[in-house]
């Protein structure tokens, strides 16, 4: 009785609100601008990536939920999930037009397109053969993983609730900010930093943030015993193949046009990716004795990290470099975790903060005009100048995102909790937060 | 009445089945477990994390049944089990002063069977 | 040696017919009719939405297969497959040509497809920019997947032999006709009702069909016990994003061009599925005091199946209210399954024929103009009509699909029998149907 | 220390070599010949062909890795992992280069475009519509999958660093003059040998080299007695959902644009792999009372195995058939292994290849200019002759895969010895070769 | 004190428990195990290679508890696990000379419960 | 001869196991558990339907050991296992009458280390 009063009030409330957004939202469509012309191929092209960047989040969700123990699978998992339906939303409402409404200032996007309010299936300027709307859902995917990526850091102890307003404050004041800073007609892209399809954005930001929140978040119980060990790999390996799969959807679809440097990116994508896995399996081989599956895919991991802002600006063979070298660079950044004794449960920055910022420097090194007319050289051909440019994104992207989100995750802490009580954390996220249990008699 | 309970490998399994068989033993209880013995462990690494691991599968055999069963039993799971090398595993045998049977209320020797 | 001499028995009774349908079949190539031109961007969308809608079906098979029993892991997942393998030939072989063979009576269509002939590489008048064996291929997922949907009505108890008959009959006698009323220029379609994707072929054809089914078949032994716990439910979130990602084939690919309005269903599709995990999550957090991993599951295939219909017609804003409100409506209709005591054990109805309704009455509510010019507005935009349309679409999509599976189903229980015996039922299907179980020693 | 020392050293000793391989590798973009336009539509299609072949690898690695014990399971999807690692990059500084560089004596291909010189964003004559990297790409993940499908018949007691050798040499060896011999210009295309997508190159090479290593590798510990059981079938079924999947790419990509042959590969390729299933499932039952879903997953593996060389060339009816013939003829193989006491673990002779001889063949039947003008009419359509050529192409490609794998396979159990000692068989490869475990505590 | 080992049809294990509770047993450790009995068994085929199949799964329920509670916990198993068919399964009772509560350290009989 | 049966937290395992080590005990069996006690249960839902989950995972560790090794066996497990709080589990000790060595045949207490 009384729940169902409850759950009465609670529509009232909010159904008057969700009826102005629908009015709000009706979407101004056949406005294309002149000389914006439609092609079903570039259309297709970016309609499948987006399917296959959306793929990437529960793929992620598997990545990191087969990594932690049996009473938190689900909990984990769940963490993408939730942020798929989450930030689907918000990025409609207002999260895409803060990044790529209207300049203000160059540091964030206005209002225009609130509620998706002018955004139609005509094109737009921003990528001028497809529709508007399909150069937002795409984007949208972006902006989806990237605060799951997140997930990966406070894993197996933090508080449901208190995750969802985080991740929605997070991708309010710092996700969406970043993004015009680069892709949204923002400073960093005045300045001339390369990011093609999210090393800064995308992998700093989120990695970075990770790091802060595992900081503040400590470690979990158990943390150093050796006995938090990963209950299903074979889970993290069927992720690391959606990861790898939908990763050509990121970075071959930020070329916006099924055209050569989509293809481009394609390439680059799959050997930096192979370069990565390769480079961790004898690495573990020759230091730990034998190479692991779960290296075999961190490296891979590492690998379409590094390569991500690079993709569309780098040749094949430097592609290979890049995974080469990303995976003693991580493997080194995860040793410090056991040394300075932070628990960033499943490597969220060591994987993809630290693999984000090679990446970006890297683009630095490797960035060449003879891939992408529109690019820069790098230091290897002759332009020390854009490794600076570089290395200012990656601080300014860092600085910013680690103090967003230590302000977001001081006030939470204090307001709603961030981490589950101690014999919660004994029970499992899956009993706890959601009720439930992963398997039953399998 | 007596309680076997034997830790074997479970790659011998079905051959220990076939040798209860025939020695005319059909009821058995199966369990997996692991095992920690004179075999030597493995190292486990998690992103670099090294572990020990000391405890390999076994397959856990349980089997009630009365005195004049017992040494057949042993010995026949003996014949299936035996490969000679390290990690081969234990038998032991309890003792087991009641059993019933749930379909019937049957008790003691003529439950066992 | 016996086995042996039936198998050649069978060959040499079947061989004959085979090779008359070959013969039958060599399909009539380059008869394009003028005005018709191919284009390799809409081609590519259709097929790779093809794709997509194929793999939503073995996703239906992890998705069914997670919330059952470990013993019946394959029997339900075998379901999804064997339906891929059937009626994959079915469709070539009469299916297609009774959904869009020349019309009969408005009621069905002709046999001037039969075993895809006069189906070829040219374009055809029902779908001018692709082959006509794309837009074939691309309603054959449709059609596999709609009887794999009811599979989860009869979950862990219906014999597999029986299962297969039922599918054919039912896809022959249900789907085929009702895709034509629609689809096929049949007389909803004259009527003016409106289904971008399926939400009445689709979805309201299986989910009652499926309602029917429970009923005659029976509770499962143990019902109401609460001993009857989905063994592996990140199998089932497994599933749910392959379903999610296949979706968008499914709804996108009906445009059958890569234009706007792909995209715009593009859009709202995701943007519903967002909505229903949402809001399932939320009610279940006010209702049952803890958000689940497979409400947010369940809510997003509510999601999907509300926004089906609707998808080609509504804008964003209106995609996020039909996936908010899906959630409560399917919630309210499973609640009923424990109170009237049927065991719809997956929610086949709960979900595909109660969501699938609201989305049929939703697109009557929101439909608009302004996105999809060849449509029609809906009550919000000023035309009551539609709304009425609409429901005479689902009542009558209902009541022939509920009416033609009694009858199917009751001549089956009579002559082959329906469910497996009791002592079966306590084995599970893995052993008893199929003579495997699902794992060994995990 | 010391392990620290080394790895400079190792690093010493390589970096340089990789900096001169960069030099070489700067891609040479921009040097379109003639009248080649580039595609949007074409392009995505391809773009999407290679990500969807390149998901079949892992998929694989899940088929495979399900029909293991548990205790092998990371070894085995991590040799499908590993190939997809090595072999891009292998592809990329030579195996492309060796199967597609300009023709030496109808053998084997020239070094011009080794480390991908040469191969840049223009399109080239083997694809005149995308970009030559695309193509380049697609062939990559051909040539990956291909040895990872060897790995089927050395299961659970391969020595993992001689896995690794064994497919360098084997791509560089066998596959890459194979693919040259057919696809490249070389003397089986000269003689006029259909193979549209691979039934040769991929899979009768790789069966029948499988065949030859499992002669050589010997029986696991344990066959024959019954205990060898698959851990996880709805691992296997995911594997095979997602070949699957990965199939339309294969066969429909093989027509290297979005065109009417495309969509009419990709109709057979989903009939032939239902009829596969279905006729696998009630062979089945016929001849062993139940119909199993591992059987229905092998039967639609065969069946999209069988359609592969014909794909380009058969009418939808043509390809029921195929599809129904080929589990009968896989079925009776594997029986034999049974009666020959060969160990051919998870069937990649008895289903690759076998089932692509019979695909070959069934070209040389089936193959009609009415489906594909480019093509050949076989034995059905009046012109026995192709029959020959295709038996003269099956002969070829068996014996030299089967003569050059027994070469290699001897030298390398010779010198770094191939199968792993009893007692690391006992444990399995996870602990022995990977230092881990599948599953912990689930 | 005893110690009572139970294999039971998993499908009735909601029903033991309730039982049990009702009879004020509320302490017990509970398993999986795959048992063999009266029961037949079935085939299944991997691949064309049939296999028997002796074992099916069952629950198995151990309870350590007072003398004086046995009897009321033998009835209460066989209430919620008795469904008359072959392979309700088996109720065994062993000796248990003693027992230790890890948190406090108490032993024997205060321990137990 | 003893069987020790110990019913622990899981997270304890690696603690008992060390201290076990330290104790000289090498050999034993672990498997996993639900267990039902004092510690109070969490509520589970499936669509809905809320279903009572009165079961945590539990380890369960089975030793077989000489008299004089019974104590401190025991004694090692409570240090590796106890943290205070409710559900920190059981320890049993049975009576073994007889044990054997698959691998050699002996038995006995030669058999047992
Ligand atoms: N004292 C014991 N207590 C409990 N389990 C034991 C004991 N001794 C052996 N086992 C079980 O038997 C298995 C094999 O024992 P192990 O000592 O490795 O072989 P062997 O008996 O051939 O020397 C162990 O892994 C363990 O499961
Ligand atoms: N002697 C025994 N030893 C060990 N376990 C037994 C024994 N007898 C029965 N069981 C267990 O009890 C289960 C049911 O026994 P079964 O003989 O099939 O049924 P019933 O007791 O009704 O005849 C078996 O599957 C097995 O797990
Ligand atoms: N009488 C018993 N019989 C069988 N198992 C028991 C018994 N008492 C405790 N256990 C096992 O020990 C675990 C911990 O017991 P519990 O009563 O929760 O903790 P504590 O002993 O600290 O009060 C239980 O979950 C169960 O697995």
């Amino acid at each position: 009785m009384k729940k169902n009063s409850k759950f009465k009030h609670w529509f009232k409330k909010w159904g008057l609100k969700i009826c102005a957004l629908l009015v709000l939202g009706i979407p101004s469509v056949c406005k294309a601008a002149e000389g914006l012309q439609l092609s079903a191929g570039d259309t297709t092209f970016i309609m499948v990536s987006a399917a296959f960047v959306m793929l990437m989040t529960p793929g992620l969700g598997l990545f990191y939920g087969g990594m932690v123990r049996t009473k938190n699978v689900l909990g984990t998992i769940m963490q993408s999930f939730a942020v798929l339906g989450i930030i689907s939303i918000q990025w409609a409402l207002w999260g895409y037009s803060l990044a790529f409404g209207s300049d203000i200032g160059n540091f964030i996007g206005g209002f225009d397109y609130l509620g998706l309010a002018n955004v139609g299936q005509a094109p737009a300027e921003v990528a001028p053969t497809i529709p508007h709307l399909a150069f937002m859902i795409f984007q949208a995917m972006f902006a989806i993983i990237t605060p799951a990526l997140i997930s990966g850091a406070l894993a197996e102890r933090v508080k449901f609730s208190t995750f969802l307003v985080f991740i929605v404050l997070w991708s309010t004041f710092v996700y969406d900010p970043i993004a015009h800073w680069i892709w949204g007609g923002g400073w960093l892209a005045d300045l001339g930093a390369l990011d093609f399809a999210g090393g800064t954005v995308v992998h700093i930001a989120s990695g970075t943030s990770a790091l802060v929140v595992t900081l503040v978040l400590g470690k979990r119980r158990g943390f150093g015993t050796g006995s938090l060990l990963p209950h299903n790999l074979t889970m993290v390996l069927i992720g690391t193949a959606l990861l790898w799969f939908g990763w050509f959807g990121f970075n071959a679809g930020s070329a916006l046009a099924a055209n050569g440097l989509a293809v481009s990116a394609f390439v680059v994508t799959n050997l930096s990716a192979a370069a990565g896995l390769f480079s961790w399996m004898f690495l573990e081989w020759k230091l730990r004795g034998k190479p692991t599956a779960l290296g075999a895919a961190t490296g891979a991991v590492a690998g379409l990290v590094a390569i991500t802002p690079a993709a569309g600006f780098v040749s094949p063979m430097a592609a290979i470099i890049i995974g080469l070298l990303v995976s003693p660079i991580c493997f080194a950044a995860i040793q410090l975790k056991g040394k300075l004794g932070y628990d960033d449960s499943l490597d969220a920055f060591g994987v993809h903060g630290v693999g984000g910022t090679w990446g970006a420097l890297a683009t630095g090194l490797f960035a060449s005009t003879a891939i992408n007319a529109g690019g820069t050289n790098g230091l290897f051909y002759g332009n020390p100048g854009l490794l600076g440019i570089q290395f200012i994104a990656v601080i300014a992207t860092a600085a910013y995102s680690m103090l967003m989100t230590f302000i977001i995750i001081k006030i939470l802490d204090k307001t709603m909790g961030l981490r589950i009580p101690e014999h919660e954390e004994v029970i499992g996220l899956d009993l706890t937060q959601h009720g439930e249990s992963g398997y039953h008699n399998m | 009445m007596k309680k076997i309970e034997a830790f074997i490998q479970p790659e011998q399994f079905e051959a220990v089945k076939k040798e209860l068989f025939e020695a005319n033993v059909h009821k058995m209880s199966v369990s997996q477990v692991k095992g920690c013995g004179q075999q030597k462990g493995y190292t486990e690494s998690f992103r670099g994390q090294v572990v020990e691991v000391h405890l390999l599968p076994k397959t856990k055999i349980e089997i009630a049944l009365n005195e004049d069963f017992v040494q057949p039993t042993i010995d026949a799971i003996i014949r299936g089990a035996r490969t000679g090398c390290i990690g081969d595993g234990k038998i032991f045998v309890l003792d087991l002063p009641q059993c019933i049977r749930v379909r019937t209320g049957e008790s003691g020797t003529d439950a066992i069977g």
